[in-house]
């Protein structure tokens, strides 16, 4: 195997097990896994980790897990899970995990069609969930769980906890010396690594297999592309049934050798950020967001001479941050202002947010907006965008340091092809192409072809620079009736870059005029009216007010604008507009659990709604549905204005000057 | 010990002579505590600038002596005084409103630094006689009694009269008249006392203007006695123990242990103090209150506390 | 040492002997009766209630268990030994804790800090070590901080470590009492009204956690609680005080359908 | 702004409890030490040690003594000046009675001597608290200081009252010049003050906060709250016991009672309020200023031309001591110790308000 970013591994590590046997030997008593517990950060060293894995490894094959078993594993980023999951891998069992915050229904499709023997849970919430779904899920046998708190009264056969599993397998191992590694040397690299459910923007999740040699090689890549190290500092928090967690939580973390900080809890994962200081950052944009707008609100509340400070280094930032970051040429007395401006606000800054430390910070899995891109650029913060999905182990394109656009996701990364189908429709062949769909032939076939090239659905196109920009969903875009193209997710996300607007959603095929669905950003617009004095109770009575309609109407009055400048795009403005009394939420299954717009079921819900905005009255009535918290349903009812929003006129054709 | 008792016994006249001058000197203790425990009642604050506040008052009244008869500068101290008291509550203790206990003893040290330059700046700090008109020389009485009589300083007898009729007036003051109900009104519980509508800054305006006035009479006659100087503050430091033995909060307890600790240090000083070197009436007061406290921590005339949790 | 508890050898609930004895106890204050002639017991491992209307004498009793109070007349028996008079500090010493009507935290340190004093009792380390705040006095240290880490994670109050508990909402302070009381590992504790003043959402995690308290560490139970829902549900056997005096005694069931108890309340409804 | 605390994750208890937890602290109090060690000896003139720098660690010292009784335990006390003068007394005695020991020794038995003394008086603060503890305590003060004019014994039977201290010898080495005293008295409170700083991070001092907070739930809690107090007392006592004996040792060479007298006890007391009760930093911050105003009183008249007499200098002296003093409580009752943590806060936040 080729050296990875001055790393070099033995070219017979090719599973996950025999890295860590490798970690535990060439670095044993570095780090390899953290998570702040009883007040302090707990330290695993890859010594330590390995000796974890093996007992629970043996304590899985006590419970008579052998090769080839599904292992659905459930629960927060912790470390026993991480541990549990190259458990798995050794024995050549394939881990599973699942998201944490789905439902009982959502994990039942899961677990059920993996046909998992086994699960292992991380606290008494799910195990409740699986407990529950039991009699859906006949081949679930036993469910291990870590924290036993709660569960002291649970009588049931099926429950082991993690403890007493680690106990027999070390007793196992006792008995057995050498079984265990004799499982992980008989395991191959094109063996099955994982299995990770896509959410999917409709119908019920697929199961992603992935090889050994899939992850393995495209986290080698990725390593050496940003010539990423052991020292790297991680914060694994993102949902650990994600292929972005998946990689780089765990398949580059073996394969660097760096160590990951679970936090700990997800109430805390601000905080736990700002103590850790990641080295290496992953985030998708709405987290980018979500934080400029709490840095935008908390320095609304400084004072005069403070907010002057941060307003006038922003703007030097803006000027000159970019491209220092980028190392163009800067005037000197630029860079000495920027130079105090890092002293007096950007470091500051970086510092409260646990910023500081990054090296490389990367954001995926839809656009960000250029503004936000910028502030952190301009900072000093080496943030990158990248493309890629579960389906081709992450990895389609990266960009690379010194070449950074905010509106394209960057060139094909190492050992990636590229093309783009007739219809715009990129396709992409990779040593990190799935095995198939578990269990789904006809969704393998749908999605790869023959020859390995793997249909990503995205419409998009090189720039003159050779850089991919993506513009839609290929399967979304559409025309209107006047034969307009209409790119939906390309306006809203124009929208949403507005710290104003947290959703949005655009029609218009087949129909004669764009209009939208926006929902409001609670925080943001909540502070705005608060400093305009205009009272209000809840998400529902703000969204109404008329104050808030002028707001948004400029903000899409704006994109109109933009839209205007590009010719193919300039048919597709937004003509009428309304904004929802609820918020679109997941547990409604109006998004993903990755908060992707879910097209259809919207537009099931919210029919009345759309026929007004083509219907030219002015106001809608609206009856919804909610789920509870806990689990109740209820009504929502509101009656909605719908706004006309001016359109801007298209750019007259350049002339020459006579 | 026994010779004392055989002293004692020898010479009654003597010791009568003794305990005299004890009550005496007790009465114009219980007069500075007095002022203590005025403000502490009313205010809760421990006000260590009472001593100031006694050689202020008196390096003003003597000082004034020199331009104008005594009543008028008598008057005019009783003026300044309520001056003072009417900027201590704007300046000091309004802005502290609310501050621990401990905040508010500090800010009454710093009053007392605070007077003590002040005064001594304006008024200089020289020792001034103080001439009341009242004669000096001693008198026998009850020479039918003992051998020999007893003597007695007509400026003590004088002092006892005037400080036992400030304290009929005072308790007259509390017991019938409105302001004096409202301030222990005030006293027992502040926020009941602002939700009957007594005003607190008028409250502590009043309480501490007339414990300035009370600072003025105890000036006035100890510096009758002493001559006024600095040392009129280091006295005021005597009406410490009396407030241990009566009670911070009691007026009764201030008198009785203004007296107790009157005799008890004459009688210690007179029959012991020479043996042990002298110069005992420095700490004698306060090691009997603590021995006191030992047994009776409420004080004198406190309540036993029943501590609730 | 250390313990945590393991849940897959955790036994059964079990009630067993009398833990603590009240004989025939008389409290008065002057000339006020607080407590007359009042008679009950507290069996090892059970959550026991004494409820009673306002003024009924419940927290004078408490204050009589934990020596605080000493009555003029009958005895208390603990763990078997009639007790002399005792200072409160030593019921402390004999695994008596408690928590208090009014919030009495240490209100100028952390929600650590003051867990930590709860420890107080088991740290032994001399002044001198301490001093120098080395070997086996920062050993010391560090091991009773993994323990108060315990009891902070049990009472899920992570995120207020290092908040001085002046500064943290009623309930939150309430939740950091009931540890700095747990953090004594007592055998008898002691609640007076744990839930006075809360929010229902507040009401069911406290009463969670005396639950889990009773059942994970075994810890024998005594609380004042006037909410009678509350008491009903999670106590084994409530005494009821009137007027200083016990007017029934008995399971939840038998005090509810008490004729005594049912007028002693309808006389104070509020 | 200076505060970098990214990345500074602690992974083991020891770290998280650590006095500096934040490396940029840890790095300031190196740099302070440095120039207190090396910077200092380098530049200072001899009135720079005299006048002002050895004075103020003394009373720094003293002030930490005192901090400890009546910031942590929550005893007020109004006789720091007299448990000084036991040490300084005891030091004394034991220098002129026992020749031969070694002045370390005598130090700390004159620290030892002075916790007893203080002990016995803080007796009383198991019947009494508050107010009434404070004015017990001037009980000791004005007893202590009798003790030593009246009991001759104590002076040696030194006609005048006055007693002059034996030079500083340790081991052989003589302490002469005035950088060489401040470097010993340095090294003397640095250690005491490090020493403090433990107490009141571990079982002792949070007994002692317990006491201070809430005394009854304390004892319910199980803390024996005589033992507690009368420990607040030694500690406190030994330490104003040794700065009491350096101020004689070091700073005066000769003094007379008089040099410990109530005055002494209410400017430590100042000290501790104005730099902040329940604080190390502040008793040093305290000290600091409380020994400053005075010389600046003194000289800055002269320098802008308007002299001014010793007796009215000493009154306005006492003017704007007390003036101050109420300021700085009004501003911020809680003394410098507080401002700089708010304005760490504020530094550590920056750029964000809260």
């Amino acid at each position: 195997m080729a050296d990875a970013g001055g790393i070099s591994l033995p070219s017979d590590a090719d599973t996950f097990p025999k890295l860590l046997l490798h970690n535990a030997k060439v670095r044993g008593d570095r780090p390899a896994i953290r998570e702040k517990d009883y007040g302090i950060w707990q330290t695993w060293t890859w010594a330590q980790v390995k000796d974890e894995v093996l007992a629970i490894a043996a304590g899985l094959a006590a419970q008579g897990v052998t090769r080839g078993d599904r292992i659905a594993i459930v629960g927060d980023n912790r470390p026993q899970l991480y541990w549990s999951m190259c458990a798995a891998q050794c024995l050549g069992a394939i881990p599973v995990p699942v998201y944490q915050d789905s439902v009982a229904d959502e994990m039942a499709y899961v677990v059920d069609h993996a046909e998992a023997r086994l699960a292992i849970a991380e606290d008494q919430e799910q195990v409740d969930k699986l407990l529950s779904i039991r009699a859906r899920c006949p081949r679930l046998a036993t469910i291990v769980y870590d924290d036993p708190r709660g569960l002291r009264n649970y009588r049931d056969d099926s429950l082991v906890s993690l403890a007493e599993l680690t106990r027999r397998g070390r007793a196992l191992r006792d008995e057995r010396p050498g079984f265990v590694e004799g499982e992980i040397a008989a395991g191959r690299g094109s063996d099955i690594s994982t299995i990770l459910y896509t959410s999917g923007t409709t119908g019920q999740p697929k199961g992603v297999v992935l090889s050994f040699d899939n992850l393995i090689i495209s986290a080698r890549n990725a390593i050496a592309f940003d010539n990423l190290t052991e020292k790297e500092e991680v914060l694994a928090y993102l949902p650990m049934a994600w292929v972005g967690d998946h990689l780089f939580s765990y398949a580059e973390s073996y394969v660097a050798g760096f160590c990951v900080s679970c936090p700990e809890s997800s109430a805390t994962v601000l905080n736990d950020l700002r103590e850790i200081g990641p080295t290496f950052f992953f985030a998708p944009p709405r987290i980018f967001e979500n934080i400029l707008t709490t840095v935008m609100i908390r320095m609304d509340d400084a004072g005069a001479f403070k907010r002057w400070m941060f307003r006038y280094f922003m703007d030097v930032a803006k000027r000159a941050g970019t491209k220092i970051l980028d190392r163009q040429p800067v005037p000197l007395g630029e860079r000495i202002i920027y130079a105090l401006g890092e002293l007096l606000v950007y470091g500051p800054l970086k510092n409260t947010l646990g910023f500081s430390r990054i090296r490389l910070g990367y954001t995926a899995g839809e656009a960000i907006g250029p503004d936000i891109f910028d502030f952190y650029r301009s900072l000093g913060m080496n943030l990158k965008q990248l493309y890629g999905m579960t389906e081709t182990s992450v990895n389609i394109c990266m960009q690379r340091d010194g070449q950074i656009k905010a509106d394209t996701v960057g060139v094909p990364a190492p050992e990636v092809e590229i093309r783009i189908a007739e219809n715009g429709e990129v396709l992409v062949r990779s040593p990190g192409v799935f095995q198939g769909y578990y269990k789904n032939e006809a969704a393998t076939r749908e999605t790869r072809t023959p020859d390995g090239w793997v249909h990503t659905g995205d419409a998009g196109f090189f720039d003159a620079d050779g850089q991919l920009k993506i513009i839609d969903r290929a399967r979304d875009v559409g025309r209107l009736n006047d034969g307009t193209l209409f790119a939906p997710k390309y306006i809203e996300n124009k929208l949403k870059f507005f710290s104003y607007i947290k959703e949005a959603v655009a029609f218009g095929d087949g129909r004669d005029y764009v209009a939208a669905f926006i929902n409001i950003d609670l925080a943001a617009v909540g502070s705005w009216a608060e400093r305009k004095g205009l009272p209000y109770a809840s998400y529902q009575e703000l969204a109404a007010k008329p104050e808030v309609y002028a707001l948004i109407q400029g903000c899409v009055e704006q994109v109109n604008r933009d839209l205007a400048a590009d010719p193919k795009l300039s048919g597709s403005q937004i003509r009428r507009f309304l904004i929802l009394h609820k918020e679109l939420d997941a547990d409604d299954g109006e998004l993903t659990r990755t908060r992707k717009v879910r097209r259809r079921i919207i537009a099931d819900r919210y029919g009345p709604l759309i026929e007004a905005l083509y219907a030219g009255v002015d106001r809608a009535h609206i009856e919804t549905k909610v789920i509870f918290e806990d689990g109740r349903t209820g009504l929502i009812r509101a009656d909605l204005a719908i706004r006309e929003a001016a359109l801007a006129p298209a750019p007259a054709p350049l002339r020459k000057a006579s | 010990m026994l010779s004392v008792f055989a002293q004692i016994y020898e010479q009654p006249g003597f010791f009568v002579e003794v305990v005299l001058g004890g009550l005496m000197a007790g009465v114009l203790y219980a007069l500075v505590a007095l002022g203590f425990v005025l403000i502490f009642k009313a205010s809760g604050v421990f006000n260590f600038a009472q001593g100031a506040m006694v050689l202020f008052a008196a390096l003003s009244l003597v000082r004034l002596m020199e331009v104008m008869p005594f009543w008028a500068a008598f008057l005019a101290s009783c003026a300044i005084m309520v001056a003072l008291a009417f900027a201590i509550e704007r300046l000091v203790l309004r802005p502290l409103v609310n501050q621990e206990g401990i905040v508010l003893f500090m800010a009454t040290l710093g009053i007392a630094f605070f007077l003590d330059g002040f005064g001594q700046t304006i008024w200089g700090s020289e020792v001034y006689t103080l001439e009341l008109g009242v004669p000096k020389d001693p008198v026998f009485i009850l020479e039918s009694v003992f051998e020999g009589g007893v003597l007695v300083n007509q400026l003590d007898i004088f002092a006892a009269v005037v400080a036992g009729a400030l304290v009929v007036v005072l308790a007259l003051f509390f017991q019938k008249t409105k302001i004096g109900l409202a301030l222990r009104a005030v006293a027992d519980d502040h926020q009941a006392a602002q939700s009957i509508g007594v005003p607190l800054n008028y409250i502590w305006l009043i309480v501490w203007s007339v414990a300035g006035i009370v600072a003025l009479v105890a000036g006035m006659v100890w510096g009758a006695k002493l001559g006024v100087q600095f040392s009129l503050a280091l006295v005021a430091l005597k009406a410490l123990p009396v407030l241990i033995l009566g009670g911070f909060t009691s007026v009764p307890g201030a008198i009785v242990g203004g007296l107790i600790i009157g005799v008890g240090e004459k009688i210690a000083e007179v029959y012991f103090g020479s043996q042990i070197g002298g110069g005992i009436e420095n700490w004698f007061a306060y090691v009997l209150a603590l021995v006191f406290l030992l047994f009776r921590p409420q004080g004198l005339f406190g309540e036993k506390i029943i501590e609730r949790v | 040492m250390i313990t945590m508890y393991v849940p897959t050898s955790a036994p059964e609930r079990t009630i067993g002997d009398v833990l603590l004895k009240v004989d025939d106890i008389s409290l008065s204050f002057g000339g006020v009766k607080a407590l007359s002639n009042v008679s009950f017991d507290i069996r090892q491992g059970e959550i026991r209630a004494i409820i009673g209307p306002n003024g009924a004498g419940k927290s004078s009793m408490l204050n009589c268990i934990n020596g605080f109070y000493h009555p003029q007349q009958g005895t208390i028996t603990y763990k078997g030994v009639v007790r002399r008079q005792m200072r409160p500090h030593e019921a402390a010493a004999q695994g008596i804790a408690r928590t208090f009507q009014n919030i009495a935290l240490f209100k100028g340190m952390s929600t650590l800090d003051n867990i930590m004093t709860g420890r107080l009792l088991k740290m032994k380390q001399n002044f001198f070590l301490q001093a120098l705040h080395w070997g086996p006095a920062q050993k010391e240290e560090i091991e009773h901080r993994e323990f108060v880490e315990r009891i902070i994670d049990f009472l899920e109050i992570q995120s207020i470590r290092k908040v001085p508990v002046g500064r943290l909402p009623y309930g939150l302070q309430k939740r950091v009492e009931l540890g700095r009381a747990l953090a004594a590992e007592p055998t008898l504790l002691l609640l007076d009204e744990p839930m006075a003043g809360m929010n229902v959402e507040e009401k069911e995690d406290m009463c969670r956690f005396i639950l889990d308290v009773n059942e994970e560490f075994g810890t024998t139970i005594a609380l004042i609680e006037h909410d009678m829902g509350v008491v009903m549900d999670i106590s084994d056997r409530v005494v009821v005080l009137d007027y200083g005096r016990k007017i029934a005694d008995g399971t939840p069931d038998e005090v509810r359908n008490d004729q005594r108890v049912i007028d002693a309340y309808l006389g104070v409804q509020h | 702004m200076i505060y970098r605390e990214t990345g500074q994750f602690k992974i083991s208890y020891a770290a998280d409890q650590a006095i500096f937890p934040i490396r940029q602290d840890l790095i300031g109090m190196l740099l302070i030490l440095a120039v207190a060690f090396i910077g200092i000896p380098l530049l200072a003139t001899d009135y720079f040690y005299l006048a002002i720098l050895i004075p103020f660690l003394i009373l720094s010292l003293a002030a930490i003594g005192l901090n400890l009784l009546t910031g942590y335990c929550g005893q007020l006390s109004l006789g720091t000046g007299a448990f000084m003068s036991v040490g300084a007394y005891a030091a004394y005695n034991l220098a002129i009675r026992v020749p031969d020991l070694n002045l370390l020794v005598i130090f700390l038995m004159a620290g030892g001597i002075a916790a007893l003394v203080g002990v016995v008086f803080g007796l009383p603060s198991l019947r009494i608290k508050g107010f009434y503890l404070a004015v017990a305590t001037l009980a000791a003060q004005f007893f202590i200081d009798w003790v030593f004019l009246r009991i001759k014994w104590f002076t040696n039977y030194t006609p005048s009252g006055s007693v002059s201290a034996p030079a500083l010898d340790i081991f052989g080495y003589v302490f002469a010049t005035p950088r060489q005293h401040y470097l010993f008295v340095l090294v003397i409170v640095v250690i005491m003050a490090l020493v403090a700083k433990n107490l009141v991070r571990g079982r002792i001092g949070r007994a002692w906060m317990a006491v201070r907070d809430m005394d009854i739930a304390a004892e319910i809690i199980g803390i024996p709250l005589l033992r507690t107090k009368l420990l607040a007392f030694a500690v406190s006592s030994f330490y104003a016991g040794i700065a009491g004996a350096l101020w004689a040792f070091v700073y005066l060479g000769s003094w007379e009672p008089y040099a410990f007298g109530i005055d002494r006890s209410f400017q430590i007391l100042f000290m501790i309020i104005i730099g902040g009760l329940g604080s190390i930093l502040g008793c040093f911050l305290g000290a600091f200023f409380i020994s400053i105003v005075p010389i600046l009183l003194n000289q800055v008249p002269a320098a802008l031309g308007v002299p001014i007499s010793t007796a009215t200098a000493s009154h306005l002296e006492y003017m704007i001591f007390g003036a101050l003093i109420i300021f700085f409580l009004i501003v911020e009752p809680h003394g410098f110790a507080r401002l700089w943590q708010i304005g760490k806060e504020k530094l550590r936040l920056w750029p964000f308000p809260h």
